[in-house]
Order: structure tokens, then C-alpha cells, then sequence
């Protein structure tokens, strides 16, 4: 059973993680993804499920708190924008570092800086490549509508506790703020401590009985083991490529060009694709929903059919790169994005395939596509 | 001894109708239009411009400073 | 008389300072900020000093200070502003460098910058302007936040128990040895308002001395956060805030009050 | 059918409750709705706008260019969204603060008195209800019950006594809606 | 005239700082970088030059002392090592999107977490995608001996008031930590304060004189204008390209295989290239000393020359990507690795361009260049 | 009587508890860490809650304090150890939860978690070991670096005037409400450690009991840092380092100890 | 009244020669050795197992707790 | 030329300086040198070594797997160190203190009595200066002359006192280095 509201994808994200039995949240308010926070007060979460929720001091705090909590085996999360994610990196990283599964949610904001607080992409390279210190990934969830906020948290904290790490929700101020029909699921209990001791008291600090001690650190003075513990990570990433890689595929099946977006640029993007089609124009899209494992072997195979390829980003240019890198250089690949808070209409993406791409492809030499990338 | 008499001029278009202006005027010199400015503000006005001796309280208070006063001395 | 015979550029006793800008200031109407600003500004306006003054303009509803404040101005990431001054203030040791912080900023997120910008005692003035919530955001719960208060993230009130008690910062810092002056005013009345402009005053004489920091806390009101009028939100605040965080000097010449 | 409006006012006049009360009547009617707020540093006045979408379909971009209706409130809105409507679509605004009217001939423009009828009828704040009742009339995509199971849902509970009002004050709005014509001046329906 | 002196990379940076006329540097201690603030206050920079030297309460505090002091218009600068270096991300985007002058420094070290103190690269994704939140990029020079430490402060002080950005040392622990010879040059003189006003007065808070008064911000809440000012900075971003891109080729004119490594990591490769030529393989390295702006014009030609291409980091494959967007699939590209605060040695680098390119090389048909980027 | 009769089993009336691991302690010769590392641990096993104990553990020389404790320990950012004790506290409400910090960790970089964390009265314990120095990166100046003294970034001496006093940051969280109990201890004699011990037992009952947070100062020596002989350094920490940081109580039961 | 007789037994690879426990033994039980443990320190031993009481002095304060103490009550 | 040695011991023992003045005194030689500590928490005694590299042309590499010379000074060290000696190459140690003394036979084995001797010259701060005298005297890549140079630049002036001290301890390592024969004893040179 399910039950049906209108509410903000960051609304939906709340009430979510309430549904899911989600342990702990912890957050500073930045606009615009404050509505977490609000809703989780509002709803008196102590009381439906005895689930913590904390306004901490500042994003440091709270990212910390979420290592503590999550390192007591019991589901964390956080979120915040831009500026606020850029200050919980160093904890991300150690999170990363002990293998501590938890759960992050970045609406992102046009930056650099302070910047505005309108919606934004800019930060997939954060997200993606590597914000914090050190050789290490984050999965990340792309959500595309409230629908997604809302079933995310779940998968999210799936994912987090099958590999011992991090989950990043990577969502935007456009799929925050707004409203749409969004299912509810029912509420699931909380595990109670003693299940919790069972299922996670192999690795998580619940007090030590008569075990061995469980230690959460992600230091090793020692780099032979440190360098044991990296490779440990990577083998995570590797098995999440095989086993936890999603996408959509939106009109691909007779595609002659291809929009990759994500997130609100998904929903830009096809927008453009019906437009696109209404001119003739055979587009598709490939939507991304995790960014990190990306798609590249569909994107390598869909190459082998298109003509060319548009990454839509709210961003000067980031995701293309991956895109690039997938594609192997078989078709032309190009980038188009509005910045700092703007976003782009669908008219205006379908302009840039035509511009970009369709008539680049027609050329379509070595020589063009290079340039395009260097 | 020199009596005060004062007077207000009020930015109709940076008053932002708070009336924060009114209770510390001892004069009851200050009252709020009813029809608003541009952003939709009703603002403050002199309903009672005889009893303001230029005191400067309501402009003092005033977050917008949308009040300049004026003060001449007259004789008691 | 003619009300028109009074006013005469000859006859003004009260203007806005030309120091402030003319763009209209972005707060809501009877936010104290904007007394606080004009206050401030008229004070460096009165001692001749803006050609020596940068101001720090915090993350907060006063984030675009700079837009009404026509001296130079840096705008410091959130909470950070303290730390911003100490550099500007030792790298041009005579100016006269001040921060304009709300709750949230100054002794939330910022609270390390705070109390360590205090204890170096940097040559600083500190503005700061407790509203007891986040205004800019949207009326979230501060470290100042009263027991019981509601807010947007408090929405059945404070409680001590999970929310901790509201934080006093400015007695706090007090202590430290290079807090030189600490006070806290407000802008409500006139009354109010022209004491305050005088520990603003004394507040930026102390930095022409060399003094440290000079701490200047305003109680002021959120009426769009508390959700009342203007008029009533000072009403609130006298009724509700001041017993907490009651008006006065703290700390004078480098002595403590007796509280 | 796809209905995609924009509503455009100041802050304080229940532009984004406005929006949202039609998104959820939209959901009562079974379709489906997206509503996409302007947002900003919400507690300090200025204009405010809400994207409100009905569709049988499911909807990709929340956000548009072009818009079949808009709703505009103030001046300022006008100055902005008058050119956003699409060629045949509407535009409605309440006549009250609009110092420059709208101009496109290749439009349909109607008026609305809502402050003036919700001041009539003692109370500002229905003021959005009576606007609502305008477009209704002018595009009837909900059907009336729905717009009353949309109050019911989208109101809290302890706001659920002054539902009588508010759909009294949308029937106000049905029934004084005006067309405004660019060259002459407004005649009733 | 210059000064020849032993020394650490970390003191001959902090030397340098000294004698290139810097007005102020604030700092965290962290290991392996604390002896540029050692050095420092040692040296009594007030005394020689009136350098202000400050050890900030956090790194937080430190880059933020860098805001203000950059926003006056004066010479400013941080050090630290990966895990304080994520703390100062918000700060250093506030930085880009402001337009300020500054740089910092990096002395990596193996992460994620609290990790090793021992030499690592594996924050090159941070360096060069965007550790920070929003789009911007930072200038980053990579020294790669002593030497460099100390000529690229002053190099970097010159780029970043070139374009009124924030520049990156991305150094480590190996460069931090040996000792070499430097040539240090001559004590410059700090400007006055006049001269920085006549200088840069028309854009830094100096206190607001008869000009229009200044105002340093990130901030735009139009995202229409703060498009413009991302644009901007993308501008900016395409000058350093054409004008200010470094790199270094050792032995390339006849090479076939390529090393691409910066950094410690080009010092050990270059000896792997001594190796291989006694071996019989015509090896060379492209060093680039900018990571951003990238030598990819210089790759890309390359590749027509070269059977195959490793690229050699201390960490698990990051610059790699850049490499293979650069060479845009002409010749495989390869990455090799230690993580974790592990050096590799030459040999190892050599025996691993034996493994992975020279064998691949041979056969190098698509199929498995695919493999080994996917 | 024979020194073999006296070494029997039997006779045993202290040995190291087997609560510590077997591994050697990381510490320098003679620093104060290891008696604090033991005396906390001799706590948690004299009050059998070992089951119900999880220890944070800072950035600095006590990192490893998970090597040595033979409990659950999670090892916090630098100086973010009161926040993630917060989170674990909360989500274990009967749980005994401690940190154990540096001065560097806890009064530098740490300032606003350990700020907040006392206001919000979180029920946990916090050791907190002032060694007025940064030992773990080589003896940087910390915040309760003593006027004068010489470290490795204040190699002629801290200077008030740019460098700030020494913090006394347990007499400044003892003003808020949520910490309980605040003390000075040292461990430098076995009478100062044994009363050291009754301070730690003291806090640990204090979390039986729900009373929010109990801050156990201890002042030691760090001999590496300071460059001195063990024997030294703790003669030099109480000729120099209790005047300025006098033992004893700060706050108990709540009530702040007039000083 | 029954006197206390006491010993320590020092071990060697966990003392490192602090000296910690020298100063605050009253019966001066204890002393370093000149030779060196494994990782180079001198070590404690009694010089003076005579007049040790067990008190557990010198190994509350040894950091290491390298010494484990035995006491006896012997008649006086 | 190039000589590419390790150096290895205790954190007291004057490792790190004793490399200090070996790269210092290849400067002045005119040589170019590199030298790479392992650094920990540096506090913490434990084990330090330092790789010195002197050569006649730029130095690639500051770190190595194999060194032509191993200069070791506790059982650490040589457990660690033994292996990484270049066949052919050089392995100095100090006896005091090692348990396990070397075994391979493809080196050239060192012994010099460095803390024996610095106590015996009455002061143990000088016993890295004796062992860099036992290698000068198997490896004589520095001219003692430059030796004196590279002391005075490495030691701040008011060491500059000790700089006899120091140069006798280094010649009366010149006189002491023995060579140690794997299957049989210690001969003197
Ligand atoms: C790092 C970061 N965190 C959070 C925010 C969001 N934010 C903006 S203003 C603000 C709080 C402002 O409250 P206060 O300082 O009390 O000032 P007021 O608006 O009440 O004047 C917050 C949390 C931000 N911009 N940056
Ligand atoms: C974010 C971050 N900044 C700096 C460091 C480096 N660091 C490690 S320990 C330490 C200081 C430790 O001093 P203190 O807390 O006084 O503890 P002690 O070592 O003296 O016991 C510092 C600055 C770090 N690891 N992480
Ligand atoms: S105080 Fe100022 S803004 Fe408020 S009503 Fe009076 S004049 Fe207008
Ligand atoms: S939100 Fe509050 S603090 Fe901000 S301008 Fe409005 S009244 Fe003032
Ligand atoms: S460095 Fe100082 S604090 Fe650290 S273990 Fe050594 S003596 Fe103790
Ligand atoms: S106190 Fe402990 S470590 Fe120190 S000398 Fe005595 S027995 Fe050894």
C-alpha cells in the first residue's frame, strides 16, 4: 500500500527516510534544501519512529555526526547545498576511509562560492571525481523527480550498507523545490538495538562483549596496509559497476542523436526529445541515474548507432567528460549547459543538438571533434 | 525659552508601512496612509503636523531611514 | 507656522547619511538590521573615518550589506567573517576593520572563528546582531533561539533537553583576556537605538586605540521569522528576549561587570 | 491535455499556495501535476512565482519558456511573463497596481478585481481563492469538486473550517472574470 | 645574486615566500607540511620583511584569513596536506568566485581519512576537476624538486594576480620532505601599502576613498549575472590555457613509449626512463608542471609518434583520464600506481610499462584499449 | 622475607588491567597519556561497563588510543570527537560515551563541536589531556601554550600580543548549562593520578545518572615536545603550567565553583 | 600492628626508563639499569627490594604500567 | 659518480643529520645530492632513515629500492636493510646492539664500534659522526676538507664550537672501520 501526495522532492526525501527507518539525521539549514530539515521537525520523528533528528552546529558537526552514528551500525544521514557540501568533504572522505555506510544528500546550487541558490549541476565533478582528499568514490543517486527523492533514500541506504560506504544523492534545487504526485511507501520499523548488535555488531562499535573490539578508523600509519585498505575500496567500486549500475533509456531504440542528463536536465532534456521528434529529429536520451558507476559500456554500444551525442548539464561542462571518455571518440560528442543558476528550457537544448551536434556530425571529421574536446 | 516646531518628510517609495515610527512619537504626529506605494506598502505620513517639535525619534527608529525632519526654533 | 517653512535644507536636524547607498534596503519592513546598519554607518560617518573602514558582511539576511554600506567591504563565507577581519586588520593595522554577524553565523557555524578572533584579541569591532533565529533561510532555530521558542526547525517550541539552552555568546567571550569591550544594546526605540549608536561609537574609538576586540550585541527582532508584525515583534523581544539576554555592558575597559 | 501556467505576484499574496491548491486538484482529477516554485531568500517580500503543470501525461520539464496561461499580480510580474505566453494563450491579472496593461494582440487577456472582491468580501487573504475562480472559468481543467478535495488536501487539518470560504470565494471569481481588450477597455463575459 | 642552501621543499617554499616579498601566510600544523609554517616563524618574517605569520585555530580559519587578506589586495598564501586541504574547499571556491589572488599549497599525503602521512598523489581529482563546490578550476602548478618549491611561489603569486584567481601547489610528501640544493633567489621587497592601493585599489577593499567604493563577494542572487560571472571565470580559464601552460619533455624526440607523471612520481618515472633506455626501449616522459591548464595539445601530438602511453601517479588512476581524453584513443593509454602513502620505485615503473603497454601495445587492438578504460 | 615468597599470584595488588591490550604504548617515555589511557580504562573496569563503553579518539598522539583500549573506539576527525560522541550518545542513549582529546584537537580545530556539544548538555564523558602543546605533529604552539613558551611555530615564545593567551577552555564551557561537572586534574604523581582517577569515576557515574556532560581536564606533560627529560617536564608543568591552570574542581553537581 | 612488605616486578620490555616511578617511591626501591631493553631504554629495578611496601605508587604513575606490585603482611 | 646510499637506526641516534652533513658536504664538493627522509610522528622514537643520493648529474629519483651502501644501525634497520644492498655493494653497521649480525656473502660487510667509541670520547652525540668517518673511509666519495664545510653549513652557529669535536670523531671512524667476514670474524683494514 501506498499512499499519494503532493510535496517537495525535498519533502519527499524527508518523509521517506522517516518511512524507511532511517536511525539518525543530522543537517544545517542553507537554502535550498532547508524543507529536510523542517519536515523531519515538523513531523515529530522522536515520537513515529524514535528516529534522532539534530540541527547541529554546522555542516562540519553534522557530517561528523552522521561518522558517529553510522559507525554505531545504525542508518545515518545529512544533507545540504553547494557551500555546506564542500565543508563536510574531509568527513566524507573518512567515511569513505572506515568504510562507514551513510547517506548524503547535496541540492545543489549554482556556485562557485557563495553563488546563488537557484538550481545547478556544478557540482558532479565534486561528486564524482573526487571532492575530498584521497583515492576514494562515492555511489551516487541521481534523482530525475519527487517520485526519485523519495524512493531513493531507501536504495540509497541499500546500497550504503551492502558496501560499507558513503551513498550520495546528487540532486538539484529544480527537483528540491518543486512539487510533484509522489507515492508514499509504508512505514517500516526501525531495527531495534539488539537487531542492529546482530546484523552490523561484526564491524560497528555497540560496546564490546565478548568479541573482539570493533575499531572504526581510517588511519593506517603503515602504507603497505594502507595502501591494502585502498585497494579494499576499489574492489568495492569495481563490484558496484557489475552489480549496481542503473540508467534509462528514453527513445533510444531508433535514436540518430543522444541528450545524456541527468537529473533536472533529464527532465529538460526530454522535453527537447519530443520536440526534437516533433521536427523529425530521431533523439533519445540516456538519463544516467547513477553517475558514479556510470554507464559507459551502454553509452560505448550506443555510439556504435548514433551520429552524435549532447551531454545537457547545468554546468559549464562537466559530466561530457565521462561521456567523452565512454564514447572513445567513435562519435562527436559536445556539451551544453546554462550556469550559475539558470536553467536551460527545452527549446534551447533541442537548439544546441541542432547546432552542436547535428551540424558538426554532418561534418563530422577528426579534426572538428578534436577541437570539440581539447 | 525657544519652543521647536518640527516637520517630516517621508520617502513615500523606501517606507516600508512598519509603523515602528509611530509609538515613539509623543506627538501622535505619525499615521499610515491607506493607499500603498509601489511595492505595496502603505507608508507613514504627518496626520497631526502641528504637534511635531523635530524631535528626530521616529527618524532614529526608522530601519529604512525614510525619514529626514527639519526643526526650526520659535519663540515660546 | 507652515509645515513648508520648516522644511528647508537649512532647518534639517535628521537625514539619512549619504554613506549609505541609495539602494533600498533588501530587509523586511522593521527589521532592526537596518537601524543597525544606519547606525553603524552614521557612526563612521560622525568620526570621518570611511576612508579607513572595510567591513566584513557575514552569510546572513545582512549577506548584501555592501550593497548599502558605501565603503569598501569584503563579504566572508558563513560564520568566517571573524577570521576575515583578523587578516584584513593585520594586514593594514590601521583601519578600521569590523564584522556585521547574525546569530546563526556568529555562534553557530562560526563559533570557532568567534572565540578564537576574541581570545588573540584582534583590533575588531564585532556587530552582532541576535535575532534569535535564522532569518535569511527561513526562520530556523539558532543557538539563540529562547527555550520553548518556535521555529521552522523547532515548530513545537525549544526544548533544553535535546536543543540545549539558548547560547550567551557575547558573556561567554567576554571572559576571554582580548575581548576589550562587550555590550549588548538594541534599536527598538529611539532611546535605545541612540544608546546603541553611542557603544557603536565607542566600539570603533576603541580600534582607533588599539584596543582589541570590541563586542557589540544587538537583541533585534525577526518579525517575518517570529511571524508577527513589526510592532509586536518588538513587543516579543522586550518581553521575551530581554530577560535572557538582558541590555547593558558586559565588559568595559577589559573589566568584567558583575552580573 | 496539457495546461501549463504560470502564476506570478508578490510574495504575500498566496501566488505559491494558489499554485499548489491547483496542483492538488489537478491530483484529485487524476492527472498529473508538477509545481515549480521561483525561490529565493523567502522571508523578504519581492516577487514570487510558481510553474504549475496539469498533463494527462507525464510531464518531463517542470520548468518552461512559454507558458498557456499566466496569472500575474503585479507590475513587475507583468513587465516579465506578458511576453511568456504562448501565441493564442491567456493571460489574467488583477487590474489592481498594474500601472502599464498588457499589450499583445496575439493573446486572450482577462481581468480580474481579486483584491478588491476579497477585500469586499472581508478578507484579504482569500484574495488568491478569487483568482483561482477567474482561471476556472476561463480554463476549465478542474472540475469544482476537485478544487474542493485539492483545498481539503493541501490546507492542514486546523485550516479546514475556512474551506466554505474559500470556495465561496473561487465561485466569487467564476462569476467576475472580464475580457480586456488591448484597444478599448474591459467588458464582462 | 642567488643564495645555495640545503634544504627541505617545504622550508625552500616557505623561504621563498619570504624572499618573494609574500605579505602573509596563515596555517595549520599537519605533517608532511608543518615545516613551512616552522620555517616561517623561525625566520621572524615580521622582523625581515613584515610578513604577517599566523597559526590559524583550523584550516578553516586559515583559508578564510587568506579571503580577507587577498581581498585587500595583498600577497597571501596557506599550506596543508590533504585531510586540511578538503576543510578548505568551501573557502578556496569562495576564492575563485570572488576573484581573489592567493595560493595554496598541498603536500599530499595517502588517503582517504586520516590515512598515511607518506607521499601520495591521489588528490589530483580534487586539484583539477573541483574539490569545491560550482564551476570553477584552479591554476595548479606541480612541482616536482626543491628547486620548484621555491621558484613556484613566486611563479604562482604572478598567475594569480594575473588573473585574479587562486592558484595550487599541488606538491607531496616526498617533494615536501627530501632535502635538495636551491638557488634562492634575492629578498624582494614587499609593496607598501601605497603601492598596493596604486596597484590594485581599483578592486580591493583598501578603504574607500574617492573612487567608488569596492566590493569583494561571490555572491549573485540573479542568476542572469551570476552566469556572467561564471562565464567570466571560464574566460579566464581559456587565457591560462593559451598563455601559461608548463610542462617539461625528457628525452621524447625519439621516443616510443611515453611516461606522463608529475610530480615525485616524474622523478621516479625519469629514472625508469634511464632504466629503459639500457634496456633498449626508446622510453621519454612528458612531466606536465601545470595539471590545469593540461598539456593536452602536447599528448595529443604525441600520440601520433608513441606506440603507447602509461601514465605514472601515486594513486589508483586519476590523471590517466586526462591522458586519454588528451590522446583521444590514437595509442593505448595505461595508468600505474601506488596508493596509500607507497612510492613506487623506477623499477617497478619500468617493469609495469613492460606489462601494460609494451605487451598491450603489440597487440593493441580496440578491443583491448576498451577494456582498459571502461 | 625473600622477594620470591612476596611475588606470588596471591599477593598481586596492582598490575596493568587486562581491559588495556597487550600492545606497547605509542607514547614517548614518561608522557602523561599512557596514565590517563589507564586510568580511564582502570574506571571502565572497576564499574564492569566495558559492555557499554565506546570511546572516541582524537586527532594527535592518542589516536591510536583503539590499539590500547580494549573497548569499541571510533576514531573522530581532528577535533569533530564531541560531535560524533553526540551522535553515538544519541543513538545509544545507555551507553557510556567518552572522547579523549588533545588540547590542539579539542581547544583549536574543535572549538565550536566542543562548545556546542557542552551546550546542548550531552550526556558524555570528555577527557581532555592539556599538554599546551601539539605533540603528534612535532610541538606546535596549541591554544593553552603558556606566555613565553617556545614551540616549533612560536619558536621565541608565544606572544599575547599576536598570538592570543593561553585558552582556559574548561573554565569557559564550565559557564553553560549543559556541562555538570568540570576539573582540573594532572597525573605527574601518584597521589595527583589516584585523585585523577576518582575525577574520571566521577564523570563515568555522572553518565549513569543522565547528567549531561562531565569535562575531566587533565594537565600533562609532553617531554618530546618540550624537549625535556620526563622527570623535567612535570616539574616544569608545575612550576609553570598549574599557575596558570590551577587543579581542582570547576563546576560540580551543576554549581560552578566560585575561584 | 602488621607491617606491609612489599615487591615489584618490572617489565622490562614495556618500561622505557621514564623514571617516573623513581621520585615517587619513598622507600627509594627503585633504579635503572645501565643496560638496555630491546628498543634501548634503561630499565627499573629494585635496588632496594628491602624496603619496598607495595604502596602501588610507582606503578600508578608509571605511564606504561610496567609494574606490577606484591604485598605481604608480615608481623611488625 | 654516483653513490646512492641508506642510512638507518633509531629516531636519537642522529641519523637525519648525519645524512644532513653528507649531502651538505657533496654540495660543497660540487655535487649534486638529494635527501629523502622517512618521516613518521616524528615524537615518537621508533626507527628513521634517510636516503642521501650523491652524484655528478641531476638526480632522477630520490627514492630507491637498492643502495650502494647501507649504513645500519640497529637490528631494525638491518632486518629491514640487509636485502637492499646492491650485489657488490656496501654494508656498514655498528655491532652494538645486533642480534642477528648480516649473512649474505655478494656485499661487502663493515663493522665500526660507533657507540663504543663515542662513549669512550667521552660524548655520545658523536657516535653518527664516528660511523660517517668508517664510511668515508670505505666509500672516500667527499674530500675530508668539504666534510669540515658541509658540518659548518648544516649546524647553525652556535654549534659552530662543536665542529672540532665532530671532525675528530669522524677521523677516529676513518681509523676504526673493520671489515666483517660472514663466515669467520671481524679483521681490521
Ligand atoms: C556554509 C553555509 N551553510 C549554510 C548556509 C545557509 N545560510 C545562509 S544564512 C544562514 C543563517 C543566517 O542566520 P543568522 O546568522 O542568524 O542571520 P539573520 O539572517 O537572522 O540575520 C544560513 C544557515 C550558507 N550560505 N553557507
Ligand atoms: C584536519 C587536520 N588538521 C591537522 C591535522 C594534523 N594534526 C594531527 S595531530 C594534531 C595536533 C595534535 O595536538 P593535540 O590535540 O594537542 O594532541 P597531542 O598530540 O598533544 O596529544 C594536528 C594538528 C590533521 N590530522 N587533520
Ligand atoms: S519607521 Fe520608517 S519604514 Fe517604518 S513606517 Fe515609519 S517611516 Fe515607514
Ligand atoms: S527575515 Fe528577519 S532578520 Fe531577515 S530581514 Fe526579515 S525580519 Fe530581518
Ligand atoms: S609527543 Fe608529547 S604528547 Fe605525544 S606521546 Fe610524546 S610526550 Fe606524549
Ligand atoms: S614509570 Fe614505568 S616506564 Fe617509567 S621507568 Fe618506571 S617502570 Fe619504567
Amino acid at each position: 500500500m501506498s499512499e499519494l501526495k503532493l510535496m517537495k522532492g525535498n519533502e519527499a526525501l524527508a518523509e521517506a527516510a522517516i518511512r524507511a527507518g532511517v536511525d539518525a539525521y543530522f543537517g544545517y539549514p542553507i537554502t535550498p534544501q532547508s524543507e529536510v530539515i523542517e519536515h523531519l521537525m515538523a513531523e515529530r520523528p522522536e515520537e513515529r519512529t524514535g528516529m534522532v533528528v539534530l540541527q547541529a552546529e554546522s555542516e562540519i558537526a553534522a557530517i561528523n555526526m552522521v561518522y558517529g552514528a553510522a559507525s554505531t551500525g545504525k542508518k545515518a544521514m545529512t544533507s545540504s547545498s553547494s557551500p555546506g557540501i564542500s565543508l563536510k568533504l574531509e568527513g566524507i572522505s573518512y567515511l569513505a576511509g572506515a568504510e562507514l555506510p551513510a547517506v548524503i544528500v547535496n541540492v545543489v546550487r549554482g556556485g562557485p562560492g557563495l553563488g546563488t541558490i537557484q538550481p545547478s549541476q556544478a557540482d558532479y565533478f565534486q561528486s564524482v571525481k573526487g571532492g575530498g582528499h584521497g583515492d576514494f568514490k562515492l555511489y551516487v543517486l541521481a534523482p530525475a523527480s519527487v517520485q526519485e527523492m523519495s524512493d531513493f533514500v531507501e536504495d540509497a541506504f541499500d546500497i550504503a550498507f551492502k558496501y560499507r560506504a558513503p551513498v550520495l544523492i546528487l540532486s538539484d534545487g529544480l527537483i528540491g523545490q518543486m512539487m510533484e504526485k509522489v507515492h508514499l511507501k509504508d512505514q517500516q520499523k526501525r531495527m531495534t538495538d539488539e537487531e542492529v548488535i546482530e546484523k552490523y555488531g561484526s564491524w560497528a562499535v555497540t560496546g564490546k562483549t565478548d568479541r573482539e573490539r570493533n575499531i572504526i578508523t581510517s588511519l593506517d600509519l603503515d602504507p603497505e596496509k594502507m595502501e591494502v585498505r585502498v585497494y579494499k575500496l576499489l574492489k568495492k567500486y569495481d563490484q558496484m559497476e557489475k552489480e549496481d549500475l542503473r540508467y534509462e533509456k528514453i527513445s533510444c531504440d531508433d535514436a540518430e542523436y543522444l541528450f545524456v542528463a541527468y537529473g533536472s536536465s533529464a527532465r529538460i532534456a526530454q522535453k527537447a526529445v519530443s520536440l526534437a521528434r516533433k521536427k523529425g529529429i530521431k533523439a533519445g536520451l540516456l538519463r544516467p541515474i547513477t553517475l558514479f558507476p556510470y554507464p559507459k559500456h551502454q553509452l560505448f554500444e550506443l555510439a556504435d548507432q548514433v551520429k552524435g551525442i549532447l551531454s545537457v548539464e547545468l554546468n559549464t561542462g562537466q559530466m561530457v567528460e565521462d561521456v567523452q571518455l565512454a564514447v572513445q571518440h567513435k562519435v562527436p560528442v559536445e556539451h551544453f549547459g546554462r550556469t550559475g543558476g539558470i536553467i536551460h528550457t527545452p527549446e534551447e537544448v533541442l537548439e544546441a543538438l541542432e547546432d552542436k551536434v547535428i551540424i558538426n556530425g554532418c561534418i563530422g571529421n577528426h579534426k572538428t571533434r578534436e577541437s570539440s574536446i581539447l | 525659552m525657544a519652543k521647536a516646531k518640527g516637520a517630516i518628510v517621508v520617502n513615500n517609495e523606501t517606507c516600508k508601512g512598519c509603523e515602528l515610527c509611530i509609538p515613539v512619537c509623543k506627538e501622535n504626529v505619525i499615521s499610515m496612509t491607506s493607499v500603498v506605494n509601489r511595492k505595496g506598502y502603505h507608508y507613514a505620513y504627518m496626520i497631526n503636523p502641528e504637534a511635531c517639535n523635530g524631535c528626530t525619534n521616529c527618524a532614529v527608529v526608522c530601519p529604512d531611514r525614510a525619514i529626514t525632519v527639519y526643526r526650526v526654533k520659535v519663540p515660546a | 507656522m507652515d509645515v513648508l517653512e520648516i522644511i528647508k535644507p537649512e532647518n534639517q536636524v535628521f537625514c539619512k547619511t549619504k554613506l549609505m547607498t541609495d539602494a533600498t534596503l533588501s530587509y523586511c519592513p522593521g527589521c532592526g538590521h537596518g537601524t543597525v546598519h544606519n547606525l553603524t554607518i552614521e557612526v563612521i560617518d560622525e568620526m570621518a573615518i570611511a576612508e579607513d573602514t572595510i567591513g566584513v558582511a557575514p552569510v546572513g539576511c545582512s549577506v548584501l550589506a555592501y550593497d548599502f554600506m558605501n565603503i569598501d567591504m569584503t563579504q566572508a563565507a558563513h560564520g568566517r567573517a571573524p577570521a576575515i577581519a583578523t587578516a584584513i586588520s593585520r594586514l593594514w593595522p590601521n583601519k578600521y576593520v569590523f564584522t556585521y554577524q547574525g546569530d546563526g553565523d556568529l555562534a553557530a557555524i562560526g563559533t570557532a572563528e568567534t572565540l578564537h578572533a576574541c581570545n588573540r584579541g584582534e583590533n575588531i569591532v564585532v556587530i552582532f546582531v541576535n535575532n534569535g533565529i535564522y532569518g535569511m533561510t527561513g526562520g530556523q532555530m539558532a543557538p539563540t533561539t529562547l527555550c520553548g521558542m518556535r521555529t521552522s526547525t523547532s515548530p513545537y517550541g525549544r526544548e533544553i533537553e535535546n536543543m540545549g539552552s539558548p547560547l550567551k555568546i557575547t558573556e561567554l567571550v567576554a571572559n576571554l583576556p582580548g575581548v576589550f569591550y562587550a555590550t549588548r544594546q538594541s534599536v527598538h526605540t529611539h532611546k535605545h537605538a541612540r544608546k546603541a549608536k553611542k557603544a557603536i561609537r565607542k566600539a570603533f574609538e576603541n580600534t582607533r586605540l588599539n584596543k582589541g576586540v570590541s563586542f557589540v550585541e544587538i537583541v533585534s527582532n525577526c518579525n517575518s521569522g517570529w511571524k508577527m508584525t513589526p510592532l509586536e515583534s518588538n513587543q516579543w523581544m522586550v518581553d521575551n528576549m530581554f530577560p535572557i539576554f538582558p541590555l547593558g555592558d558586559i565588559k568595559v575597559d577589559a573589566k568584567l561587570k558583575k552580573s | 491535455m496539457t495546461e501549463e501556467i504560470i502564476i506570478a505576484g508578490f510574495g504575500g499574496q498566496g501566488v505559491l499556495s494558489m499554485g499548489k491548491i491547483l496542483a492538488y486538484s489537478g491530483i484529485m482529477q487524476d492527472k498529473e501535476v508538477s509545481w515549480m516554485p521561483s525561490y529565493g531568500p523567502e522571508m523578504r517580500g519581492g516577487t514570487a512565482n510558481v510553474t504549475v503543470i496539469l498533463s494527462d501525461e507525464r510531464i518531463s520539464s517542470p520548468y518552461l519558456k512559454m507558458y498557456d496561461t499566466a496569472i500575474i499580480l503585479n507590475q513587475q510580474s507583468m513587465d516579465k511573463f506578458e511576453k511568456s505566453v504562448k501565441p493564442d494563450g491567456v493571460l489574467l491579472y488583477d487590474p489592481n497596481g498594474i500601472s502599464h496593461h498588457p499589450t499583445r494582440k496575439d493573446i486572450k487577456i482577462y481581468q480580474i478585481e481579486g483584491m478588491k472582491l476579497a477585500a469586499e468580501m472581508g478578507n484579504k487573504k482569500i484574495f488568491n481563492m478569487v483568482v483561482l475562480g477567474a482561471f476556472l472559468k476561463i480554463k476549465p481543467v478542474i472540475k469544482l469538486e476537485n478544487v474542493t478535495d485539492g483545498l481539503k488536501k493541501s490546507l492542514s487539518e486546523r485550516y479546514h473550517h475556512l474551506i466554505p470560504l474559500n470556495k465561496e470565494a473561487i465561485i466569487k471569481g467564476l462569476g467576475s472574470v472580464s475580457v480586456y481588450n488591448v484597444e478599448e477597455q474591459a467588458f464582462h463575459i
